[in-house]
């Protein structure tokens, strides 16, 4: 019964978290402006992430984590590439 | 799907509700960023997410992975604690890079840049 | 005997490690890279006639192994394994050749027009070395990439607005093509259930009827990526511009490249798709003897058309492109064997064509060739710091009598190119049309009459070679013989050999013709008997002899 | 090889040639003295031959070359061959010996020699090969050299077009002659030509006989110059005269109906034959002597008799009558003899007035009078007046002319162009003698014209005697000799025939009559208009050489340049459009003929939030397609979103280190697309949407092909999940990759075991790639309106230098004052993190690739906190070292398993025992792995870094143009 | 799930086809980016899909292999993702290289008339 | 020790980080000691400013104020949201003074106003140490001000300065 409950709710969450992805699509596609899109994908990461972490859940599975660990540590890089060309025009300078 | 059913009860419905706890907040930022009329109001929404979203999320795993026994699962922290250094960064590059372009663009609503505090 | 196994992956593992080893040693030390290489390219040429030897001495047909190589030990079809047998090392002791030879006229001075010239020349190596060898299908895709990605560094090698130009739709091309090549091969794998070429075309008949569209539609799109490489008409447009922009050793290189996808089309067809399974086959020989036969045509207008050297060496490259695979096409053993003589002689001349016009190019007064020019003018200020770059003298003895030297050779060029004796042009030409007109032998009773489309195809591949002497003609003579005061060009000794050197061989073909002929027949009827390669893949012996 | 004679007549031609470069360029004499002698040697060896050639049985030599293929060196002399080489190598004798008078020193007389003996070779080969393919081969040589020797004066441009068009002519027939000869062979089955020569029958009534004979005859009358194809022979007389004195008498264009006597016995005979013969013949015949009349130039009039003599032997041998070969084979001799003559007496008038215009040149008879009889009597012959040999085989010509041998108007007419034919021979003849000799004295010439040198114009003696003895003593002089020749071609059915002078009164001696009376009168009565003739009446405006010119420029050049243009392409689009038609064609062929049925293999149920997951995917690909090309950021941030779904997808479907793989690899390419989009410049709305129709039909038609594509791989993809899968290769994986491979992690011990070849490969690609991006960056140069700072950093600056509390650049220190703490401190957080990817790789996802880009990421992101001069002033990163010893480390730990006789790459795996630690996994895999994390961290930074440069190198550009300023 | 991302890997294909057709190079190297998606999930598809299989063997290298995801299509995919990394940045600079020569980004170096 | 170890408390945090991701035993703490120092000695290569922690013991009372704040700032700012983004509310910029000069605690302040809801880092200004931050519902600007300055600088500067 609590299994199922769970897997209820894991699956409701999924479905929560992919629908933040969709809201985070319409900023990426719509803005109006760059940063808006910026910002959408930054919190497109943050949801994927979160997604990877249900589906760990789900599955009872540990091998995901790597996948949200590379989110956690990574995924910023290339939003704050995105951030900082809006704001120089250039990411390294 | 064998492992949901070896999960004590206590610990499915915990790590349940807080999946739940956690997606919601997430969802309802993501709704902040198409509602929010302002991009600096609409910069707020997200951290729904990399806040309490993640935190409530990362608790789930770390009670579900526990109570499976598998590991004493703590490493999750590392999750939060890089997405909450890491995610500002971000915010805050971007929030400048915006402030900048509307200066420039002369967007009224931002206020100009802080005058230094001369020495009298 | 043992270890003359390991040679098999010498070809892949030299270059290799010599590539790596140079990128170690500082980029100003011109001469000792310079020698590495050579010496390494030595080794490799060595090593290619030592396992064409090895290939020859297998019996033809039979229950007679191909050689083949477990790479780190696991078993066909499971581990990788490159393949031994006449075709390829016939194509590994060309590439071995021609690469000497690109590599000996690079030392003049492209190997100093740019960072790491050997490192890419030598990974380039690899890959024609490993796609000639490799019994694997997602490995050949691997090391047709590692061939073309070096194609790509090197077809850019020098820089400049048109070679940049070119280097763009050449790397977007080849790109597409690797994408279907992917798809291909994925499909095959997701039907067939194997990677190993030797295990698909042992599996093939068991593959239920309602999945052998899917095979074939996976097969047919890799045959797409191949043809694309190869050069077919109308998916060659890309090439002349290619060859032409790249620097002379380059070129001469790349004339192997299109042979790549010739090679993969042959030993594809013929060991999937063997004789005896025609019905498996559906449209595949009609589309390579129909689209060979356009590229024929198209490239034979191109010779025509062509006023710039390079574009005419490029259309030339196409010529013996739509030739080959036309052969191919038809797939008879007397045809393959004239088609392989063929390979190796056009190569051999293509190269050596593309390596002789840098040098005639020097001869050429500035605006005599307004025309061909203008082609180029896109880049201006590029080209200048290119030669800012590049103004570091040459080094080398000077060769004397330049212009008479270079008279002759492209002499002998137009000659192969046109497929007149008394050089190995002519005698490929024959031996192709000897098979295409007696496919059982001179002299055998033929039961069946000669098919419309080879007298097509006949027709045509003479009338290439008439198309190839009166372009040659027309540019030997604009050249050598019309100039007033023709500007004595400067050419190294270096940089004539292996040109000289290459047209030697094209004529040691042509005397000695016939050795090489007995191996391409033997080749070919290997080629036809694809149960023995099968069985020398399947049945592997570890090398080590160490069962695991 | 042995030594046969045969052999050594074909050799020491070409052997002297190569001999001739050898000697200095500076000297003429020993060039020429080899040459004689090779003449000399040639001519005695076949002499020598005569005795078993005229036992009528061929001398043979037979040497291996392509046995397989039928290609034999086999060489074969009979008489008729034997003749033929005899005229060879003797006029080729008397023309060296006046070559050596004629050819100046400031010419490449080296040259000159090479070429010529090379040719004298390449004819003898033609006339003794014993094999078809071998006869081609020396063909085409002749064909070749001749070429070299026509453009001897490459400076001028007749020589130029006349060589070009020589080749050209003769080229396209050698070809046509190269395709003859393999039906032949395809029809006889043999090569050889005793053997083709024994099956006329077969090859006559065989259905390739038409073609065959076309063929062979489009070579042998290009060859031959006869019509249609006669023009080139003209343009070819801006040879040097002993060029024409050898080519075009003896040698070059006899080759023609040499080779038509040759096969005369297989191939005559046929209606085919007697027509294409016929006509040939006929027309060149009289065509030939009609325009020789009209001939200004003197060489131009020997050569339009030339083709008027060798259109008289075609249309002997077209008769089919052994007597009409008799007589043909006679006049080749004869021909050659005058015609030597005359070309080298010609040379002589050239060389010692300066000028050929039978215009300008006039009373010569009295400078030069020994030259001027011996042009006579040579002009005599080549028109036929008795006692001269030219005589003895136009009455031959005029007896088989006048029997019927098939009934036909070409028959009919036979006779008649004889004699006109004959009638216009005389009519040239007078005209060069009388035009040349005779009348007043020129008023000016270039120099004062006189005899030659006496062995100058020996050679012209000797033939002319020639022609005067055989003209008188037939039968004593040439008969046995002919007859042999005869005999060998007609065998059997040689006829018998009689070389006398006087045959009595009959109907060839009165067409002689006529022919001689009509001529005379004709050049009584039109001398004078022939001489003031513009261009020749009637056929005036017909001129071959500008047909043939314009015909080669209209298919060789403004046609073939016509079909590139519409067949090919030099555009990308369509190319692509064309790559993913083919592709698609060739995937649904196969599936429409074989048809294709769904299968029921189904996995799970539709899940609604992967559903939802591929919504969103779809959605950023749409708008990254539509956005690509006006807002670059955007597209690149959409394909951020699709990059991620795709990540995802592979989580979802239980592929965590594909997830993993693609999404480090997804972080570095979007760092590297923007570090280029600063390189690129705005588009601008100008060139925007397509408001024309055609452009808009164009995007309906891509977005066709695109639905199409797309369709196509989701049904095929949708086609193979919903199969059962066969039996695959990965049970065996999957079984062996914990017990033998050491690792839990099946698809990690793929990559770097089972599969580590491949591995290899990739990361090669990775290494060159890397090597490529930076090399090309080395020259790279940004677009104009890039070179200026970014927009946003000007207007920062600006405002900086604008307060007067701030500096340049502390906007950029106070933008990244904070932030880049946090990010230097994410370095060593990278470090660890890359280290646990890549240790866990074997039992967990992670690997060495993985490992590597997020190393290189670690980088990235210190460039970007503090700049590249900042980082690199503290961190020294060598990436091409770390290319370069990754590849090494791979290869070399592969390598190492050879040392133990194992194959390459062959892992091995145990466990250690450590003190402390306990079992410790050690596989060698592990070592290849850290070569795959060295290379690809040193190949992504060296990327990244090599565009990050771009904006320090200018930086560094703009400040030496401050300097350069400050210094003017 | 098999329907789901068949359409994905249609719509991928589908976009990235429409991107290599158009004329400007920075629509080629997305259009290339989105096909090397769209192909290396269909190599993965050609596996089949596999829902909550475990993708690592348990300890000691047991279960059984008939529960398992297909490793061979996620090693080749492996390959594919880094060649199409490669060339995706080989493919950038050389479009950067060409805009800086031509100047224009048109695919063809030179804007059609 | 400080060339061995540049950066004991990282090298530790480190070696944290690897234990927690791999497994506490002896084996890993040998190999996260390793891989701890070679990250650190990477970082150090990087020469950043080495920050002081002088009263470390105030982390764990930060870290429980910023946690719960967060907490009520996410239930806050869901109410906005779910409210309709909310017609009567009054999003600013608001500028603080701050005394708070050392980069590492500015950088953890960064981090807490980020991530706490309704409160967004905007800009910094090293020279007059004035920052400006958005706020998603300003009721009262000096209230923030204290919020910020007196909630975290103050136990900020005790940590860092
Ligand atoms: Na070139
Ligand atoms: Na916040």
């Amino acid at each position: 019964m609590t299994g199922a409950i769970l897997l209820w709710s894991v699956a409701a969450a999924q479905a929560m978290l992919v629908a933040a992805m969709g809201c985070c699509t319409y900023r990426l596609i719509f803005g109006p402006r760059a940063q808006d899109r910026v910002l959408g994908l930054d919190a497109m990461y943050v949801s994927a992430m979160l997604l990877v972490l249900t589906i760990g859940i789900r599955t009872g599975s540990t091998v995901y984590f790597e996948g949200a660990l590379i989110i956690a540590v990574l995924g910023f890089v290339s939003t704050i590439a995105l951030a900082k060309f809006l704001m120089r025009g250039e990411v390294i300078e | 799907m064998s492992h949901a059913q070896d999960l004590p009860g206590w610990a499915a419905l915990a790590t349940a509700a807080l999946v739940l706890l956690g997606a919601a907040l997430t969802l309802i930022g993501a709704i902040g960023t198409l509602r929010l009329r302002s991009f600096f109001e609409r910069i707020h929404a997200p951290t729904l997410g990399t806040s309490w979203g993640t935190g409530a999320i990362l608790l789930a795993s770390i009670i579900c992975f526990s109570a499976l026994g598998s590991r004493p699962a703590v490493q999750e922290i590392l999750i939060g604690v890089f997405i909450s250094v890491t995610t500002p960064v971000t915010l805050m590059l971007l929030a400048r890079a915006a402030i900048y372009r509307d200066r420039t663009e002369g967007k009224g609503e931002v206020p100009p840049r802080a005058a230094p505090r001369r020495p009298d | 005997m043992e270890w003359t196994r390991h040679l098999l992956i010498v070809p892949i593992l030299l270059p290799l490690v010599t590539g790596a080893l140079l990128l170690l040693i500082d980029e100003l030390r011109h001469t000792a890279k310079a020698l590495i290489s050579l010496a390494s390219c030595l080794l490799l040429v060595g090593t290619a006639f030592a396992l064409m030897r090895l290939a020859d001495a297998a019996p033809e047909t039979g229950s007679a192994l191909s050689l083949s190589y477990a790479v780190a030990g696991w078993p066909a079809p499971f581990g990788i394994v490159m393949v031994l047998d006449r075709l390829s090392a016939l194509m590994l002791a060309l590439t071995a050749v021609l690469a000497l030879a690109a590599l000996i006229f690079s030392m003049a001075r492209w190997h100093r027009a740019g960072p790491h010239f050997h490192t890419l020349f030598h990974f380039l190596l690899m890959g024609l070395g490993g796609a000639f060898l490799t019994g694997d299908l997602f490995n050949l895709f691997v090391f047709v990439e590692v061939m073309l990605a070096a194609s790509y560094g090197l077809l850019l090698h020098g820089s400049g607005a048109f070679r940049v130009r070119s280097g763009l739709h050449y790397i977007a091309i080849n790109l597409a093509a690797s994408l279907l090549f992917l798809i291909g091969v994925a499909l095959i794998y997701g039907v067939a259930g194997t990677l190993n070429m030797a295990d698909l075309a042992q599996r093939l008949p068991a593959v239920p009827a309602a999945d052998r569209g899917l095979l074939q539609a996976g097969a047919a799109i890799l045959g797409i990526a191949f043809l694309i490489k190869a050069g077919m008409w109308p998916l060659c447009f890309w090439l002349p511009s290619a060859y032409m922009a790249a620097a002379a050793p380059v070129a001469a290189i790349f004339v192997l490249l299109t042979k790549v996808g010739t090679y993969a089309l042959l030993r594809l067809t013929l060991l999937l798709f063997a004789p005896g399974a025609a019905e498996a086959t559906g449209f595949g020989g009609p589309v390579l003897i129909w689209g060979g036969m356009a590229t024929i045509a198209f490239a034979t207008f191109g010779v025509l058309a062509s006023q710039a050297m390079g574009r005419l060496a490029g259309y030339s490259v196409l010529v013996s492109s739509g030739t080959l695979l036309a052969a191919v096409g038809m797939g008879d053993t007397a045809v393959v064997s004239g088609a392989l003589f063929y390979l190796v002689s056009s190569t051999f001349s293509a190269a050596a064509f593309f390596m002789l016009i840098e040098l005639v190019e020097r001869a050429r007064e500035p605006g005599a060739d307004l025309l061909a020019v203008t082609m180029e003018a896109y880049g201006d200020e590029a080209e200048e710091s290119e030669a800012e770059e590049r103004d570091d003298e040459e080094v080398g003895v000077v060769m004397p009598g330049a212009l008479a030297v270079l008279g002759v050779c492209f002499g002998l060029v137009a000659i192969l190119l046109a497929g007149l004796p008394p050089l190995s042009g002519f005698i490929a030409k024959f031996a192709m049309l000897s098979g295409m007109l007696n496919p059982a032998g001179l002299g055998a009773a033929t039961a069946t009459a000669i098919p419309g489309q080879t007298w097509l195809l006949v027709a045509l591949i003479i009338l290439s070679g008439l198309a190839a002497l009166i372009a040659m003609m027309r540019t030997g003579i604009r050249t050598f013989w019309a100039p007033l005061e023709t500007i004595v060009p400067r050419v190294l000794v270096v940089e004539v050999a292996p040109i000289l050197g290459l047209l030697a061989l094209c004529a040691l073909l042509a005397v000695q013709g016939g050795a090489l002929l007995s191996y391409t027949e033997a080749a070919a009827r290997t080629l036809h008997a694809p149960a023995a390669y099968i069985q020398g893949v399947l049945g592997t012996v570890q090398p080590g002899g160490a069962p695991r | 090889m042995e030594l046969s004679p045969l052999v050594l007549i074909l050799a020491l031609p070409f052997a002297a040639s190569l001999a001739v470069v050898l000697f200095p360029s500076t000297s003429r004499e020993p060039a020429t003295w080899i040459t004689g002698a090779t003449m000399v040697a040639c001519f005695a060896l076949t002499v020598s031959l005569y005795p078993s050639v005229a036992s009528g049985e061929p001398v043979r030599y037979l040497g291996a070359w392509l046995p397989s293929l039928g290609l034999n060196f086999s060489l074969r002399m009979d008489g008729f061959a034997w003749i033929f080489a005899l005229l060879v190598t003797g006029i080729g004798f008397l023309v060296v010996m006046y070559a050596r008078y004629y050819i100046s020193a400031e010419d490449p007389v080296r040259r000159f020699y090479m070429f010529f003996l090379a040719f004298t070779g390449a004819m003898l080969g033609v006339i003794v090969a014993g094999n078809l393919i071998l006869l081609v081969v020396f063909w085409e040589l002749t064909s070749i050299f001749s070429f070299l020797l026509i453009g001897y004066w490459h400076h001028n441009q007749a020589a130029r077009d006349g060589a070009r068009m020589a080749l050209t002519v003769t080229g396209l027939g050698g070809l046509a002659l190269l395709a003859g000869m393999l039906l032949l062979g395809h029809i006889v089955g043999s090569y050889d030509l005793d053997a083709v020569l024994q099956a006329g029958d077969r090859i006559r009534s065989h259905p390739l006989y038409v073609p065959t004979l076309l063929l062979i005859l489009l070579g042998t009358l290009t060859k031959s110059a006869q019509f249609p194809f006669q023009f080139w022979l003209p343009n070819a007389m801006a040879a040097p005269t002993p060029v024409s004195a050898f080519l075009h008498s003896a040698t070059m264009v006899k080759a023609g109906v040499f080779l038509m006597a040759r096969l005369w016995p297989v191939l005559s005979g046929t209606p085919e034959w007697f027509v294409i013969v016929g006509i040939a013949g006929m027309a060149s015949l009289v065509l030939g002597a009609y325009l020789a009349m009209f001939q200004h130039d003197l060489k131009g009039l020997l050569a339009y008799s030339t083709i008027s003599h060798l259109g008289l032997i075609t249309l002997l041998l077209s008769l089919g009558s052994p007597l009409a070969a008799v007589a043909a084979i006679f006049h080749m001799l004869n021909h050659a003899t005058f015609k030597a003559s005359l070309f080298m007496a010609a040379g002589i008038i050239d060389h010692e007035t300066g000028t050929r215009d039978l215009r300008r040149l006039s009373g010569l008879f009295r400078y030069m009078p020994i030259t001027g009889t011996l042009a006579m009597v040579a002009s005599a012959a080549m028109a036929g007046v008795p006692l001269l040999n030219g005589f003895l085989s136009k009455e031959m010509f005029f007896a088989e002319a006048v029997l019927t041998h098939v009934d036909s108007w070409l028959d009919t007419a036979a006779p008649y162009a004889a004699v006109l034919g004959s009638a216009l021979a005389v009519t040239y003849s007078l005209r060069l003698i009388h035009s040349i000799f005779m009348g007043a004295p020129p008023e000016s010439f270039p120099r004062e014209p006189h005899e030659p040198p006496f062995w100058m114009r020996f050679p012209v003696m000797f033939l002319v005697m020639a022609c005067l003895i055989v003209g008188i003593m037939p039968a004593q002089t040439i008969g046995p000799f002919l007859h042999v020749a005869v005999s060998s071609v007609l065998g059997e059915a040689t006829p018998s025939y009689s070389l006398a002078i006087w045959h009595g009164f009959n109907i060839p001696l009165a067409m002689s009559v006529i022919a001689l009376a009509a001529g005379t009168l004709l050049y009584l009565v039109a001398g004078n208009a022939l001489e003031r003739s513009e261009r020749p009446l009637f056929l005036g405006r017909i001129d071959g050489q500008r047909i043939f010119e314009r015909v080669t420029v209209a298919i060789s050049w403004r046609f073939a340049r016509l079909i590139e243009e519409v067949f090919g392409t030099t555009r990308l689009q369509p190319q692509m459009r064309l790559a993913v038609a083919a592709a698609i064609a060739a995937g649904a062929a196969p599936l429409v003929m074989a048809g294709l049925a769904f299968g029921d293999h189904r996995n799970g149920t539709t899940d609604l939030a992967f559903a939802g997951l591929w919504g969103v995917g779809v959605v950023c690909a749409i708008a990254a397609a539509r956005l690509a090309k006006f807002h670059r950021l955007a597209a690149l941030a959409l394909l951020g979103g699709t990059g991620l779904v795709t990540c995802l997808t592979f989580v979802w479907l239980s592929a965590p280190d594909l997830a993993a793989t693609q999404l480090v690899v997804e972080i570095v390419t979007t760092v590297l697309i923007l570090l280029g989009l600063r390189w690129l410049p705005k588009r601008s709305r100008d060139l925007a949407e397509p408001t024309d129709w055609l452009l808009r039909l164009r995007r309906w038609r891509d977005l066709t092909i695109a639905v199409v594509a797309g369709l196509g791989m989701a049904v095929v993809s949708y086609a193979v999940m919903t199969r059962t899968p066969p039996e695959t290769i990965a049970s065996f994986f999957l079984d062996k990759a914990y017990a033998e491979g050491g690792g839990r992690n099946v698809v990690n011990v793929i990559l770097v075991d089972f599969r580590s070849f491949d591995t290899l490969g990739e990361i090669t690609v990775l290494g060159i790639v890397a090597l490529t991006v930076f090399a090309l960056l080395r020259r790279f140069r940004p677009a104009p309106d890039t070179i200026e700072r970014p927009e946003q950093q000007l207007i920062q600056r600006s405002n900086d230098e604008a307060d007067p509390d701030r500096e340049p650049g502390s906007t950029e220190a106070e933008y990244l004052y904070v932030p880049s703490v946090i990010m230097q401190w994410m370095f060593p957080v990278v470090i660890v993190l890359a280290v646990y990817l890549f240790l866990r790789g074997h039992d967990a996802p992670g690997g060495g690739f993985a490992a590597g880009v997020a190393m290189a990421a670690g980088f990235i992101l210190q460039y970007m906190a503090a700049g590249t001069v900042w980082v690199e002033n503290r961190l020294r990163i060598l990436p091409v070292v770390w290319i370069g010893g990754g590849l090494l480390v791979a290869a070399l730990t592969g390598a190492a398993a050879l040392l133990f006789g194992d194959p390459f790459l062959k892992s091995y795996f145990r466990y250690g025992e450590l003190p402390l630690v306990g079992k410790v996994p050690m596989a060698s895999a592990t070592l290849f792995d850290l070569g795959v994390f060295s290379l690809v961290v040193g190949a992504t930074v060296l990327m990244l870094i090599a565009i990050a440069h771009q904006s320090i190198r200018r930086l560094r550009a703009a400040r030496l143009g401050e300097e350069r300023q400050r210094w003017n | 799930m098999e329907l789901t991302l068949a359409i994905a890997i249609g719509a991928l294909t589908g976009s990235g086809v429409w991107l290599v057709l158009r004329p400007r190079t920075y629509q080629l190297v997305i259009g290339l980016s989105l096909l090397s998606y769209a192909v290396n999930l269909f190599i993965f598809s050609m596996g089949r899909l596999r829902l909550g299989a475990p993708p690592v063997l348990g300890p000691g290298g047991s279960g059984n292999p008939a529960d398992y995801a297909d490793p061979v299509p996620q090693a080749l995919v492996l390959t594919a993702i880094v060649i199409g990394f490669a060339t995706t940045a080989l493919l950038l600079v050389v479009l950067l290289a060409a805009r800086g020569l031509t100047g224009n980004d048109h695919v063809d170096g030179r804007e059609p008339r | 020790m400080s060339r061995v170890l540049p950066y004991p408390l990282l090298t530790a945090a480190l070696l944290l980080m690897w234990l927690l991701l791999t497994s506490f035993s002896p084996g890993q703490l040998i190999l996260g000691a390793v891989v701890a120092m070679g990250a650190s000695r990477a970082m150090a290569s990087l020469q950043p400013d080495k920050p002081r922690l002088r009263r470390w013991q105030i982390i764990p009372r930060l870290l429980g104020i910023v946690t719960l704040d967060i907490l009520r700032s996410n239930i806050a700012v869901a109410g906005v949201i779910l409210r309709g983004g909310g017609r009567d509310r009054r999003p600013g910029f608001v500028a603080i003074p701050l005394e708070l000069r050392d980069r590492t605690g500015l950088a953890v302040l960064a981090c807490i106003v980020t991530s706490t809801p309704g409160t967004a880092w905007v800009e910094h200004a090293p020279d007059t140490g004035v920052l400006l931050i958005h706020v998603l519902d300003l009721v009262d600007e000096a209230e923030w001000v204290s919020l910020i300055k007196h909630r975290y600088e103050r136990l900020l500067m005790e940590i860092f300065e």
